[in-house]
Parts: structure tokens; sequence; C-alpha cells
């Protein structure tokens, strides 16, 4: 099966995340799309990998894990402490600052 | 000698700086001062003349050169004096008068608690006029030009407290600018066509130049003639400048500095003799501005302004002489001359007049004052004698000349200007003895309560006496063996005009219109009474005591028309010019405060924004590569 | 190497605008002198440079200084002085003086609260418990100082950027000196005053802001060019000039007109040109009369300078290419200039529109490209200097005694302050240049350089001559003549600071118009270089004079006096 | 199925390989800045678990204060040593570059990062809480706004001394980043850098809500960048097989190079190459701030705690402009004719976009925010100059800026009134009447933004201008000179509105700092001038560390 099926699908999965990070409210759920993205991404480095026949592609995708663990922790953070602040996850809520 | 020139300036420069810087402990002799250093003057001058008569006829001339004043490039203009007869017989009269003014105020100004500045006025008048005749380029000349525009300015404005007076300053020293502005431009003319503007070297190279240079030259020339000397389209000044104390008006707007346009022109007569174009030009305006000052002089009823319109008609008659070439120059000059002793007796007879009436000026408000002031009446009459041309006195030998020359210009043109020559001296016969005969004949029209008529103290009837002696033979003396012609001859060639008719015809019919213009005077103002209100009078008296409408053209055109041009060009600087800066900058806070609306504080619309920069981004990219 | 003249001219008044701004805030008088004192010693600094300067002499520029400074940029810290320099350093370091002595009380905060808080007194009205170490007095003397120093720096810059720098930088501090200091000519609320004084403030800044970013662009590019065909970029305006006469540095005629018309909108912006003239008014409006004598008879100098030294010199043929317009835009200066000045109803707005008609003068005389012109438009800056400096700071005492501003609350004043009227009517007729003052014979010569070339625009030119007598004698009449105005009834006449300043620069202005020639002398050979760098001759008489027998006697002068120029 | 085949004996060949892995040569003394750092956050982690809460603010602040003196003189040593020029060298197998402009980048962020350390520790600007000196940070980040939580937190006289080991890791991130020679290495240390300065901006102790809105914005805008920046990557590792930059340069100059008939599909793929390399670029001018990805800063800016603002502010900005420098000039020089236009046009936008918007804006913290996004174009147009001028204009330009940028904030603290920091403009008018000082040196600043003459702004803005005009961009310079003008305009205003309008009645105090902050307005000043005044020194060292290493 053609690989490059696998970069269409990277594709795709990149453009859904981002569409969810520009339509969906609620911060917790915006932040998974942007995990969706990453994930794409390695889909992508996996795929080029497997193409290339070299393993950098792989590496890189390991690496994007953990930065995306970390991310979690951060993000998760700030959510967390800014609904306790708010009761709510809404990112429109956080519309003080503007102009 | 010629280093005494340089005096003739300072002694009076000295007395101005001394007057106006020296501060209240100068009060008390402040006047003398002047006086003395405008007599000393005088004195200096009659010393150079005397040398001048030593010598040659050819070497006359003196000349002192100073210093260089401002060398630029091929531009040379020297602080340099030049003495030639011409020069003489302008600072003799200059001084002369002008020493005898002084004494004249002495009185006459006596309870004005700014003599002295007066003085210092006076004296800076006399500087600047004699560094005008004195000059020997054109740029000096300008100097005391100005100098001397400077002088009437703050003299007619002397009572500031009085609005008229200050308007009148303004006035008089506005159109002299317009005058100036010629000057100026004949002087850059002058500059460009021989690359200097003193006289000897261009009047010398004149002969070199196209004559539609010189025409160009000359007529900017006459332009400034006008301006200084009252001429027709620049004479609405002299009028309103009677305002001034009347010494003032004797001095300035009578003998000397209105005179000043002539001498230009006299000068100038190297330029204007290879510009006939531009002599026409100049006795047009003479012709024309003598007829216009005599009949504006016939319906005025204040005693200052008729003399007023009578000098600017004398003037006239020289600027006519002036134009006719060297067949009119001497006489000009000679005229200029006679009409300075009379009119200033005149002038300083009508201040005495004043000085007995509490400073009233309407003539209809006088009537027989002979028997009050008989000095003053003698000294007037014989002053009005002289004016008129009666046989014998100066002005009968001056104007008789001019009108001959006149006739001798030839062809239509002189009948015409002989024409109006004669015309002018029947008008003048008559609005002379209309003054004559309202002031000091006829019954008092004044109340004895009001006023109390009364002879001026000697320190001002002395130089009277002086001027009328001066007005009845300095005419006959010049006249002795074409004395003066003579004299003044190497600088400005002399021409016999052949006239074709001859003198006699010429005086007698001089003789004529001079009775008829008494007659017709004493007709109207010796028989009847004069009413003590003016009448109505006919359309052109209506119009002549508005100096002809001419006055009201201006406040229309010029002063309304000014005012509305700079009111509309003030609000347009405001809203155009000034409107389309602050316009951008408003139109840059519009934009910011549009574009503002783009930062919604929304996460997710940044985030859109920012895909879509990422899209654009792409997409260029892409495009750059044409892929 | 020898004692740096030129540098030492500058940093003096730096060092004393430093010290000023040291002083403690009681000490109001002692700063005063101090500034007083500094700027007296920049003075006899100028009048060495005055003296060891040496008209004759070879070469463009003397007196030089030279040292690296930013080799990156192509930058050095070039000094010198042509005969234009050594007058305008000189004018610049007499007049602060007068400025300051001037402005003596002008900075002191005034007793009455509303006026305190506009002058930045000691203000209680927001903490009363807090002192404040705000000292106006300081600030305004170290503020004038700071100004001087820089420009005579940008008179002395031989170098492009140099130049630009201090021609910048002088900004800030002028900028305070409007904004913070406004006259006591109240009439308005004073809050009013000080929302219109900082508006002008803002307007100076940001035209003249402006400008400089438009010549900076200007300036970048000529270091663009350079860099390219000289290898190195420089500044050296020495250097370029030569390069361009050996050939070496070839603008293209685009590039060239673009660089040209970067420096001159700067320049036109300052000096100020119809139609970016709008910011003097408001600027010489609100400042208080010396600071607007700084502004008119200091700063816009530079200016014009810079036309003369840098547009002409750097960009030749630009200058001849842009010249119509430009004579265009000056005369139109000069008669708008004199129409608005006519009616205006604030003294000190007529006096600037008066200025940007001299400026109008200025300008046209330097690009008639004749040395009579240049010449005279170099003279012109001196005198206006003087004659503005006179008629402004007399108008600013006025001013302070009635606190108005405006024509028509005036009148009479003749009367009751003689010698104020008297002084105020010399500096009127200086500024209407009237025979025998300084300024004719410059307004003179600008238009005979100017009539020799383009004879229409000198005539139009001369209509100046008559509005110039409009504008100052209706001032003169409105406010001096006619009956005594109640309210100036009781006006005291000049007093003994007053007077010392104001006689000195009559006096001056009398000397320098009956023996100009150390100026003329001065400043001739500056401008035949300049000439010879732009390559105009003046243009031939038709008839030459000396060949005619008779001319003789002057000829004779004449020639003698070629010598002299010649030597 | 041919494909496919090959593909698999490939695949399984790579996994039957001998397992001798070779072990990676670390050059440590290289990397050593670097390392101190982190290694000295860690150590700072450790602190604040072991040391007693009393003790951990000094010994916090000497560690960090010793790390980066130590880091710095670490940068010094290399530079001396030659690292800059002659042996400009790959370290760590490639992944990091020991060169020229890392070394002076790396010189700039850590004495930045010093001077933020002293404005990070002042604790004598807000008012004494419970007898206890605080500094600017939540007394407890995780408690609830108000809550009762917090108010314990602030009787106890909590600090949150954890910003200083945070601080480091974000510099030890941002020291990589301008010296990532692959873009992996870019990825992590963007995320490095990235993710504590999330954390930072939401430990505001006034202001809590603005605080925390700003960190998630900053975060999730942040993470959706990088996410960006990520699928750029992954497409050029497509396009070129490798993520080193060297080998990407090489592949693009010498074009679609046949490996594998199979391959041909992806293999220099200039759609791969052109699309991956706009996303990377995206990436970095996110965090340059450059329109149209400028929206998170004055957000940012405003809501997050003043010195980390002003931290933010200038060492991000040198980094991703490094970094940014790198990428154009050692990865893309080969398709310099692709990215030039459009970089014109993103400088075009920032310097506008940037000077227009603040016009309008009426917080002094807004206002700076968007006069860094204007200064952002303008050394957009010193990176498109694409010459080694360029280079060294950009880095003279980064360096001169974020000294003003820091003293700038720095001044911002000081300006305070009940509810903390007082950045509305309108609270400022007077505020030359007050305290004439602050007020001169906030001008000085101001000045320099405006990029007056004799202040390091100009220096510098004349740098990247000359640079461009030269490489022919002279119209990009026409456009700067323009947007500065109206930069100035609002520079103007707020001089304006300190010196020459009346102080309120309740206007804000000016709070006098300890030696910690006003050495670091001190610092800002004395660059200011010394930039602008002699800049030839620092001009020849940004001249000699203009040179990449490939």
């Amino acid at each position: 099966m053609n690989p490059v099926y696998y970069l269409y699908l990277a594709a795709l999965l990149f453009t859904i995340g981002a569409a969810g990070v520009l339509i969906r409210r609620n911060a917790i759920v915006v932040f998974m799309c942007i995990e969706l993205m990453l994930n794409a991404c390695n889909l992508a480095f996996v795929t080029f990998s497997r193409m290339h026949g070299n393993l950098d592609g792989q590496i890189i995708a390991f690496f994007t894990m953990v930065v995306a663990a970390a991310e979690v922790v951060v993000g998760l953070a700030i959510i967390v402490s800014i609904f306790r602040t708010r009761h709510s996850a809404s990112v429109d809520d956080a519309s003080l600052m503007k102009l | 000698m010629e280093n005494l020139i340089a005096l003739l300036v300072a002694a009076p420069l000295v007395g101005a700086a001394l007057l106006l810087c020296g501060g209240k402990r100068l009060d008390r002799t402040g006047h003398w001062i002047g006086s003395l250093l405008a007599v000393a003057s005088f004195a200096v001058a009659v010393v150079l003349f005397a040398d001048m008569l030593g010598k040659g006829a050819e070497h006359r001339a003196l000349h002192q050169h100073l210093f260089s004043w401002i060398p630029v490039g091929g531009f040379r203009a020297d602080i340099a004096f030049q003495l030639d007869q011409l020069s003489m017989t302008f600072v003799l009269l200059i001084t002369g008068v002008g020493s005898l003014i002084h004494i004249y105020s002495i009185g006459y100004m006596e309870h004005d608690e700014r003599r002295r500045r007066f003085f210092g006025y006076l004296n800076l008048f006399l500087a600047a006029m004699l560094l005008l005749v004195l000059a020997d380029n054109y740029l000096l000349l300008y100097v005391g030009w100005e100098g001397v525009g400077l002088a009437s300015y703050l003299l007619i404005g002397f009572w500031q407290h009085k609005p008229s007076a200050a308007t009148a300053a303004k006035k008089a020293f506005l159109v002299n600018r317009v005058g100036d502005m010629g000057l100026s431009i004949a002087i850059m003319l002058m500059f460009t066509t021989f690359g200097t503007f003193a006289f000897g070297p261009v009047f010398a190279a004149a002969g070199d130049a196209s004559e539609g240079r010189l025409t160009a030259i000359g007529l900017v020339l006459l332009l400034a003639a006008c301006g200084k000397s009252a001429q027709v389209p620049l004479q609405s000044w002299l009028g309103d400048a009677m305002e001034g104390p009347t010494p003032v008006s004797a001095l300035i707007h009578a003998a000397t500095m209105v005179t000043a346009g002539v001498y230009l022109i006299t000068r100038s007569g190297a330029i204007f003799n290879l510009a006939p174009d531009a002599q026409t030009a100049v006795v047009v305006v003479g012709a024309v501005t003598l007829l216009f000052g005599a009949i504006v002089g016939c319906a005025k009823d204040d005693i200052k302004k008729a003399l007023a319109g009578s000098t600017m008609s004398q003037i006239g008659y020289m600027v006519l002489a002036a134009g006719l070439g060297p067949i009119g120059y001497a006489f000009a000059i000679m005229h200029l001359v006679t009409h300075g002793f009379f009119k200033a007796g005149l002038f300083l007879g009508a201040g005495s007049v004043m000085h007995g009436m509490n400073d009233e000026v309407d003539m209809r408000r006088y009537g027989g004052l002979r028997r009050y002031m008989p000095v003053t009446f003698v000294t007037f009459g014989l002053g009005y004698l002289a004016i008129i041309g009666f046989p014998g006195l100066s002005g009968f030998f001056s104007k008789d000349k001019i009108i001959e020359a006149a006739f001798a210009r030839g062809g239509t043109e002189g009948w015409i200007l002989g024409g109006a020559a004669l015309l002018g001296a029947a008008i003048t016969a008559f609005y002379m003895t209309r003054v004559m005969l309202m002031t000091f004949f006829g019954e008092k029209r004044w109340d004895p309560e009001e006023f109390h008529p009364h002879e001026s103290p000697k320190v001002m009837t002395v130089p009277m006496i002086v001027l009328a002696v001066g007005s009845v033979f300095a005419g006959g003396l010049f006249s002795v063996g074409d004395a003066f012609v003579r004299w003044l001859e190497p600088v400005t060639s002399f021409a016999h005009g052949h006239s074709p008719v001859s003198a006699g015809v010429v005086t007698a019919a001089t003789m004529v219109v001079l009775a008829i213009g008494v007659g017709i005077a004493w007709l109207m103002y010796g028989r009847k009474e004069v009413p003590a209100t003016a009448p109505r009078g006919s359309l052109l008296t209506r119009a002549a005591r508005r100096d002809l409408l001419q006055d009201d053209f201006n406040h229309v055109v010029l002063v309304r028309g000014g005012e509305h041009l700079t009111r509309t060009l003030v609000y347009l600087d405001h809203s155009l010019v000034d409107g389309a800066v602050n316009g951008t900058a408003a139109a840059m806070g519009g934009l910011s405060s549009r574009l503002r609306q783009l930062q919604t504080g929304f996460v997710r619309s940044y985030a859109v924004q920012m895909l879509g920069g990422a899209a654009v981004l792409v997409a260029a990219t892409l495009l750059m590569r044409g892929v | 190497m020898s004692f740096p003249l030129l540098t030492a001219t500058a940093v003096v008044p730096a060092i004393g605008a430093i010290a000023t701004a040291a002083v403690p805030a009681a000490k109001r008088t002692a700063a005063k002198w101090l500034a007083l004192l500094f700027s007296l010693a920049t003075l006899s600094l100028a009048a060495v440079i005055a003296v060891r300067f040496d008209p004759g002499a070879k070469g463009p520029f003397q007196l030089t200084e030279s040292h690296a400074w930013i080799q990156d940029f192509g930058v050095r810290y070039d000094l010198g002085v042509d005969g234009i320099a050594v007058a305008l350093i000189a004018l610049t370091a007499l007049l602060i003086p007068f400025v300051i002595l001037a402005g003596w009380h002008d900075a002191d905060p005034s007793p009455s609260s509303q006026l305190r808080s506009s002058r930045g007194g000691p203000n209680e009205g927001a903490e009363p418990n807090r002192p404040y170490s705000w000292r106006p007095t300081q600030g305004f003397f170290a503020l004038i100082l700071a100004v001087e120093a820089m420009v005579v720096l940008s008179f002395e810059a031989t170098d492009v950027f140099l130049f630009y720098i201090f021609f910048e930088a002088m900004l800030i501090p002028m900028y305070f000196l409007i904004g913070g200091f406004g006259d006591r000519a109240g009439g308005r609320g004073e809050q009013q005053a000080a929302a219109q004084r900082s508006y002008a403030a803002v307007k100076f800044l940001l035209y003249n802001l402006v400008g400089g970013l438009i010549m900076l662009a200007a300036v970048i590019g000529l270091y663009a060019v350079t860099a390219h065909q000289l290898g190195a970029g420089t500044f050296s305006l020495p250097q370029i000039v030569q390069a361009r006469a050996s050939g070496a540095l070839t603008l293209g005629t685009g590039t060239e007109r673009l660089l040209f018309l970067g420096f001159f909108f700067a320049f036109a912006v300052k000096a100020p040109l119809w139609p970016l003239h709008t910011w003097l008014p408001n600027a010489m409006g609100e400042a208080t009369s010396p600071v607007a004598v700084l502004i008119t008879a200091v700063v816009d100098k530079v200016g014009t300078f810079a036309m003369l030294r840098f547009c002409l010199q750097l960009f030749p043929e630009a200058s001849s290419w842009a010249t119509p317009v430009i004579l265009v835009l000056s005369l139109i200066s000069i008669v708008y200039g004199a129409l608005l000045a006519v009616g205006q109803r604030d003294i000190k707005r007529l006096i600037a529109y008066a200025s940007i008609s001299h400026f109008g003068f200025i300008i046209l005389g330097i690009f008639a490209m004749t040395s009579q012109g240049q010449g005279g438009a170099t003279l012109y800056m001196v005198n206006h200097g003087i004659s503005t400096a006179a008629l402004m700071l007399v108008a600013g005492f006025l001013i302070s005694r009635r606190g108005s501003r405006l024509i028509a609350d005036y009148g009479g004043v003749q009367k009751v302050a003689p010698v104020l009227a008297g002084t105020f009517l010399v500096g009127g007729l200086a500024t209407l240049s009237l025979p025998g003052l300084a300024p004719f014979i410059s307004e003179f010569l600008v238009l005979v350089g100017t009539f020799s070339r383009y004879p229409v625009i000198g005539i139009i030119a001369t209509l100046g001559i008559v509005l110039a007598a409009l504008y100052v004698l209706v001032l003169y009449q409105r406010t001096m003549t006619g009956p005594v105005a109640t309210e100036v009834r009781a006006m005291p006449d000049l007093k003994v600071r007053e007077l010392v300043v104001v006689a000195p620069l009559i006096a001056l202005l009398l000397f320098l118009g009956v023996y100009p020639k150390p100026l003329t002398d001065l400043v001739n050979p500056a401008v035949q270089h300049t000439l010879s760098v732009v390559d105009k001759k003046d243009p031939k008489p038709t008839v030459r004079v000396d060949a005619v027998p008779g001319g003789g006697r002057h000829g004779g002068t004449a020639q003698t006096q070629d010598v002299e120029a010649a030597k | 199925m041919s494909s496919v085949a090959s593909v698999h004996s490939l695949w399984t060949a790579a996994a039957g390989a001998p397992g001798r892995i070779p072990a990676p040569r670390i050059e440590y003394v290289q990397l050593s800045p670097t390392l101190i750092i982190l290694g000295a956050a860690i150590v700072g982690v450790l602190i604040e678990a072991f040391l007693p809460r009393r003790s951990r603010y000094y010994a916090q602040v000497l560690l960090s204060v010793v790390a980066l003196a130590a880091a710095f003189a670490a940068v010094i040593g290399l530079a001396a040593g030659g690292f800059g020029s002659s042996k400009a060298h790959l370290a760590a197998m490639g992944a990091i570059a020991v060169d020229g402009p890392a070394l002076f980048l790396q010189g700039t962020i850590l004495l930045v990062s010093l001077i933020a350390v002293f404005t990070f520790a002042e604790r004598r600007l807000d008012p004494v809480a419970h007898g206890k000196r605080v500094d600017s940070f939540a007394a407890q980040a995780a408690a609830v706004p108000g809550g009762e939580a917090e108010q314990a937190a602030v009787k106890a006289g909590f600090t949150t001394t954890e910003v200083f080991p945070v601080l480091l890791f974000a510099v030890g991130g941002m020291l990589i980043f301008p010296s990532a020679n692959d873009l992996l290495t870019l990825f992590i240390a963007l995320e490095v850098f990235s993710l504590p300065l999330y954390i930072l901006c939401a430990l505001a102790r006034r202001q809590r809500l603005l605080s925390q809105e700003s960190a998630v914005k900053y975060f999730l805008l942040g993470a959706f960048s990088s996410a960006f920046l990520l699928f750029g990557v992954a497409l050029l590792y497509g396009y070129a097989g490798t993520v080193s930059y060297a080998g990407i340069a090489e592949v693009i100059s010498d074009g679609a190079r046949q490996v594998d008939p199979a391959l041909a599909g992806t293999m220099g793929n200039d759609v791969l190459l052109l699309i991956g390399g706009a996303l990377v670029l995206m990436g970095l001018l996110f965090k340059v701030g450059a329109v149209p990805f400028h929206m998170w800063t004055p957000d940012v800016y405003q809501g997050a705690p003043t010195p980390v603002t002003g931290f933010m502010a200038a060492a991000t900005k040198v980094a991703a402009f490094g970094a940014l420098l790198r990428l154009l000039y050692v990865v893309l020089p080969g398709m310099r004719w692709d990215w030039r236009p459009v970089m014109w046009g993103v400088a075009i936008l920032t310097m506008l976009g940037g000077a227009v918007l603040a016009i309008t804006q009426t917080d002094i913290k807004r206002l700076l925010a968007y006069s860094s996004i204007a200064h952002a174009g303008f050394i957009l147009a010193g990176v498109i100059a694409a010459s080694q001028d360029g280079i060294s204009s950009v880095l003279f330009y980064l360096a001169a800026y974020s000294f003003v940028t820091l003293g700038a904030f720095a001044v911002v603290t000081l300006v305070r009134d009940a509810g903390g920091e007082a950045t509305h403009l309108s609270k400022w008018a007077g505020l030359g009447r007050r305290s004439p000082l602050v007020a001169a040196v906030f001008a000085v600043f101001l000045l320099a933004f405006a990029g007056i003459p004799l202040t390091s702004g100009f220096a510098g803005k004349f740098a990247v201008f000359k640079a461009a005009a030269e490489s022919g961009a002279g119209w990009l310079v026409v456009v700067g000179v323009i947007s500065s003008a109206i930069a100035a305009f609002f520079y103007i205003r707020v001089i304006v509105l300190m010196f020459f309008s009346e102080p309120k009645a309740d206007g804000p105090t000016v709070a006098v700092p300890s030696v910690l902050t006003s050495t670091a307005i001190a610092v800002g000043v004395a660059a200011t001038l010394v930039l602008g005044l002699a800049p030839q020194y620092f001009l020849d060292l940004a001249g000699h560390a203009g040179i990449f290493i490939r």
C-alpha cells in the first residue's frame, strides 16, 4: 500500500485538529485538538521515516511524544487553575484583555 | 574741500542721534541743538558753494569716496558722495529752507512736550534728504530716498494719539513703498544692464544699452518719482499728509522731499534722453497731475489741503518740464527752487494763521484776518503773487519758462501740453485767489468769543519774511542772463526749445488766463459773502472735495479687497494647509481604532487569524515559485 | 595637534547645560547667572573662531578636526567651518546671551497657583506632603544651552551623518522648551493654554521628525551609493564633493533627485517653506518670546544653512533641476507669509508669518544660484536673526506687561512707554528692511541676485517689500499709536535689563546696515566655492562698463575690489 | 507492490543490522553555558524541595545570579577562545552550532536574563504584606484568587520562589534555540523555553485573572503555532530525508537528487520544501511577534507580571530572531528568492501594523507590546538583507533593543497605585512633575524606541536600514521610515502626557526601588546611551560574529 496515503491521513488529522482548535470552546477540548495535531505530525514523521528508510523520523516521533506530555503537564495546570478561578473552562470567557 | 561733503550729512545726523537717544535731559535745549546743527549744515553748504563758484564750470563737480559698502561678486555699492551743480542747488535749498523752518518750529512747537523728538525727526529728515541728493550711486540714493520716507512717516504721524494722523502716516509710507519698488527694480535693471548703478558709469554707458531696457528703466524710475512726488496715480497720500504739524508740511511736503522725484528724473536725464517713450510717459504724468492737483485745490476748504493740492499741481509742472528733456530740466529745477521758497512761505503763513486761530483749518471759519495778523498777511500775499506767477515775482519767471518749453515740444503734443500748462496756470490763479480771499478778506466768519486771532512771535515771522523775500526776488535773480540755466548746464545739458509761438505770445497768454482765473475767483468769493458751511456744490466740486474719488477707489479696491484676500487666506491656511496635516493624523487614528477591532480578546479568533496568516504565507511562498 | 576650537565651542554650552541643570532647586538666580556665564564663554569662543578664520585661505573648510567615530557606518567626527558657518555660529553665540537675559523671569514659578501648575512650580495640588524636585528654571536655561550646543555642532559638522544626528537631536530640547514654558499671556484659561502649548510642541516635533526621518532614508541611500561606488561608504562632505568632481562617484539622475528631495524636504520643513510652514506660527505663538527667537533666529537657520551646504554641494544637478519649483514655492512663501501676517490678530503669530515670508527670501536667494543671491541669503540669515530677535523680544516685553498677545488689546502704548515703542518701531523697520538697517542689504542682494537670472520672479518678490511695510506699520499703528487703551495706562517703560537686551541688537542692526563689509568678506569666498561646486556663473551684464570711458573712476574702484576679493 | 517490497526489505535490513550503537561525542566545554544554566535550574528545583521556605529566596537569587554570571563568563571564554570565528564548529553530533552568532546571542540572552533576575527578585515595590516584603509573584499560584487558601498563603508570607528555576529553564531553552543546528533541536528548544514562560505568565500577584488569562492565551496559541512548526519540520524531513540544517541545505542546493526511484514522489519535492519552510517560518514569526501572528503579544504582555513581560519581550525576541536568522541563512539560502518577497510582505505589515495599532492604545504595557511588534518589523528588514551586514546589524539591533525594553518595563513596575502597577496611560499624566527623574529615564527609553539620534535605538535602526538599503531593499527602508514616523507619534504622546499635562489628584505614587531594579534601569540607560554615542565597539563585535557555520 502506498505510504503516501499515510501522509494524506496525517494531513487530514492535522486539519481536523486545527479545525477543532478553531471551533471548540472548552479549553480541554481545544487542548486535545492540539495534541491531535502533534500526533498527526508524528504520523507524518514515521511515514517519512519509512519512506526515506532512515530512523530519524521515528526518533523524532518519540521526542514529540515527550514534548506533548510536557505540554499536557503545563497546559492542564494552567487550564485547571483558571477553571478553579472562573468555574468555567470556556476559552471565550477568558477575554478580559482585548483591543 | 570734498571732505566737507560728508559733514553736510553728518551734522544733522549727529543731531538726530543726540536728540532721539539723548533722553529727557535734552528736553530744554533740544530744539536749539537741532536748529544749530541745521544752520551749521547750511553754513558748510555755503562754503562749498562759494568754493564751487570759484572754479570753472567744468571742474565744479566734487567727489568723495568714503568706503566700499556692499561688495558681493560683481555687485559693488560704495558710500560715496558727488557734489555737482545740481546737488549743490538742492543742498542749498534743503539746508536753507530747512534751517528757517527749524527756527520757525521753535515757536510753533513751543507747547508740545515732545518738541525734542520733533527736532530729532527734522534733523533726521535733513540728513536723509542731503544723502539723497549727494549720493553718487542709485543704491545710496535709495537709502536717502527711504530715509526721507521714514522721516516723513514719523513727522506726519507726530501726533500719534490722533488716529487720523497715524493712519495718514501709514498711508504715506505705504504709497511711497510702491514707488520705492520702482526704484529698486530700476537699480536691479541697471545692475543687470551695466553691471553697476553708479551715476558716472551708468550715464556713460547708457548709449550702448538697448532702447527697450532704457525705456524700462525710465518707466520704473518714473514710478518711483510718482510715489515720492505725489504724482498721479500715487498722489493720494499727500492730502492726508497734512495731518502733520505745519512746519513739516512746509519743509517736507512742499519745499523739499516731494520734489525728490523731479531730482531723480533730472539726475537720470542721460537715460531719459535716450528713451523718448519714457519721456512721453513723464510729460503725460506731469500734465495730468498739474491739472488734477489744481482742480482738487479749488474744492478744498481746509487751507492746508488746498495748499497741498497746489503743491501737487506745481510739482506736476516740474515733472512736465523734466519730461521735456534738455529743454526743460533747468526750468524744472528753477521752478523747484522758487516753488520751494513761496510754497514754504505759504505753508508757514497758513501755520501762523492756524497758530492764531487755535489750529482751526477750515477757511470758511476764517475771514478778514488781514487786520489781525498783518505780517502773516503780507508774507502770505507775496507768496500768493509769486505762485500765481504775477509778473516780476519768482513764479512768473519759472512757470512761464515751463509753459514755453511745453509748447516747444512741438507738434500736437506741444499744443496739448502747452494748453494744459496754461489751463493749469488759470486754475492756480483761481484757487490761490480763493484761498487768499477766504482767509484774509471778507467778513470775519469766526466767533470772537472763541477765537482771538493774533500775530505770531518773531521766531516764526522772521523765517516767513525771509522766505517771502526769496519768493519775490529769486526768480528774477536766476533769470538775469539765464544765470541759473548756465549754472546747471554742465550737469543737465541745456537745449533751446523752438516754440511754435513766440515767447512774448506765451507770456501774454499766461497773463490773460491769470487775469481770468483771479477774476472768476473774485466774482465767486470776493464779491459775495462766503457761506460758513460749504454748499453742496456741483458734481465736479463734490468729486474734487474727495480727491476726484480716487481715494474711494483705493479704499474699495485695495483696502477692502486686501482685507478679503487676507481673511480668506487666513481661513485657508487653517482649514486647507493645516487641515491636510491634521487630517492625515486623524485618518491614522481612525485606521488604528478600526484595526483594533481585530483584537477581540477571543483566543479562537486569534487562532483563526493565525491560520489565515499561515495559509497566506504558504500560498505566497508557493506563488513565488509558481508551483 | 592644535586646540580643538570648534569642539570646545560646542562643548562649553553642553557643559553649561549640565551644570545649570544640576543647580539645586532653591538657587534659581545662581542657575541663571551660570547659564549666562556659559553663554558668554561660548560667545568669546565664537569670537576666537571668527578671528582665527582666514577668509582668504585656500580650501573650503578651516579649523578642521577629524576623528574616527563609527567606521561601520562610515561616520567620522569631522568638523570644519567656512565663512557661512562662521557667520552663523557667531550669530548663534551672540543671540543666546540675549535670549537668556530676555527670558530671565520666564521660567520663574509664578505666585498664582493656576499659573504655577502650568509652569510646573512646586505643585501641592496633587500631593501636599511630598516635595517636588521639578526645577523649571534650571531646566529652562539648561535646555537653551543644550540647543545652542547642538546648533553650533550642526553648523560645524562636515560629515553628513554627524550633521544629521544633531539636526535631529536638537528637536528634543526645543520640544521641551516650547511645550514646557508658555508665556504669561493667558487671556485663555491656564488649562487651555497648556493644551495649546503641548499641541504646538507636538506639532513642531512631528513636523520636524517626519522631515528628519525622510532625510534619514536619503542619508542611508547616500551611504549605499557611496559604499557601492567608493568601496567604503562615506559621509564626509569634502570627500563626496571631491569624488563627484573627479568622477569617481556618479549618481544616476533618478537617484540623485530622490536623495536631493529627501534632504531638501527635511530642510524645507525646518526652514520652513510653504506649504510646510504651519508648525511655525503655533510654535512661535505659544512659546515664550525668547524661545520663539531661538526657534526662528537660530534653529530654523540650520535648515537654510543645510540647503546651502548639503543640498547644493552634494547634489548639484538635482538642485538645478529642482530650482524652478523651489523658486516658485519660496515666492509663494514670501507673498503668502506676508499676507497672512497682515491678517493676524496675535502679535507673535504675526511675527511668525513675517518670518515665513523672510525665509522665502532666503531660500529664493539660495536657489537663484548667483553670488549676490547666495551671499545675500547668508547675510539674510544673520540679519533676520538679529532683527527678528529685536522685534520679538520687545514684543515679548510688551506682552509680559499686558498679559495678552492680541493686537486689539493694545493702543497708544507709545504715549506711556516711548522707549519700548521706539525700540519696537526700530525692530519693525528692520523687519520691513529699511535702508540703513542691516536687513535691507541682504534683502536687496537677494532681489538683485534673483532678478539678474529670473527677472519676473525678482519683480514679484519685490512685492514683499510693500507687504512687509503693510504688516509692520499696521502692527505698530494698532498697538503703539492712537488713544491710550485703559489697560496699558499704567504700563512701565523698558527696564534696564530689557534695555541691555535690546540696545546692542539695534546697534548691531545699524552697524551692519552701514558697514557690512566684514560680513560680506567673510561670506563671499564660501559662496564662490558653493557656486563653483554647483558650476554656476553669474550672468554677465549686457553692457560692459569698465570698457566705457568715464566709468573710469568707478571701474577703478571696482577693479581694486576685485583684486581684494581675489585674494 | 514492488515499491512496498523494496521498502520492506530495507526495513528488515535496518532491523537486522548488527547493533553496535556509536557513542555520541559531546563537547562539554563548548556547550558549557547551556549546561551550566540547565544544571543550575535543576539545582534550583532541588532547593525548592529541600531548603526551608525562608532561606529559599536568597538561595535561589544567589544561585541564579551566579549561574548566569558563570554562563556568561563561559560564553566570553569561548568567544575569546576563537570559537566565535576561527574555531567555530558543530557540537553534539552536529545538533548544536557553536559559532559567532550563537555566542553573541547567548551572551546577550545571558546578560538580559541576569538583569531580568534582578527585577524578578525586587521586593520593595509591593507594599509590605503582614510584615513581609513580597515580590510581584503570586503567594501561591495554585490557590484560587481571593480564596481563603490565598489569604492564608499571603498571611504566611509565601512567595513563589520557583520562578527562579523556571526562569533558568527558559533561559536554557533560549540558549539552545539560536544555536540549534537541526530542526529537532530547534523544536525541543522552542518548547523548553516556551513552557516555562507559559507558567511564569500565570504567576502575577496582582490582577491574577488577567495573569491567568494571558497564560492560557499564550499557552494555547503557542502550542497551536508549535504544532504548525512541527508539521513544517515533518514536511522538511519528508523533503530532505534529514532534519540537520546542513543536510537540508545541501538537498535544496543541488535540487531533486534521485536516491531511489521509489521515493521520487517525495524526495526533493519542492512543494514539501516550500510548505514546510513556510510553516517553520510561521512558527518562528509567531515567537517573534510578527504580523499576522502577533495577536498574542499585547494580551500576554499586559497580563503577565511586568518583570516577566520585560524578560519575555527582550530575551524571547533575541532567541527567536537568532533561530530565524540561522534558518534563513543556513537552511534556506538556496530558496532566497522564494522567501525574500514573502518576508518583505511580513516585514512591511509588521512595521506598519505595529505602529498604527499602537497609536490608540491606552495601557502602557499594551503600548510597549505594539511597539515591540513594530520593532520586530524593523529587525525583519535587517533579516531580509540576506547579507553578512544584515546579520551583524540584526545582532546589534537585538542587543540594543533588549536592554531598552528591560529598562522600560522595569520603570513600569515603579509606577503604582492601590491596585498594583498603574498601567493605564491616564494615570501617567504629569508624572514628569511628580518625579522628574523617573519620567526623564522613561523618556530616554521612549526616545530610544522612537530612534532619536544619540540613542541606541537610532544606531540600531540605522544599521538595519543601512543593510536593507545596501541589499537593494530601498523601498523597504522608506516604509520603515514612514512607520517610525507614525511610531514617533505615540511615543511623543506618552512624553506629552508625562511632562505637559496636569498631574491627577489621585495619581499614582512612584515607588522607590531597591538596588536591584535600580541596577536594571541604570544598566538600561547606560546601554541606551553608550550604544547610541559610541556604538563602534559593539558593531565590531556583531560584525565579527556575523558568520554562520554550515
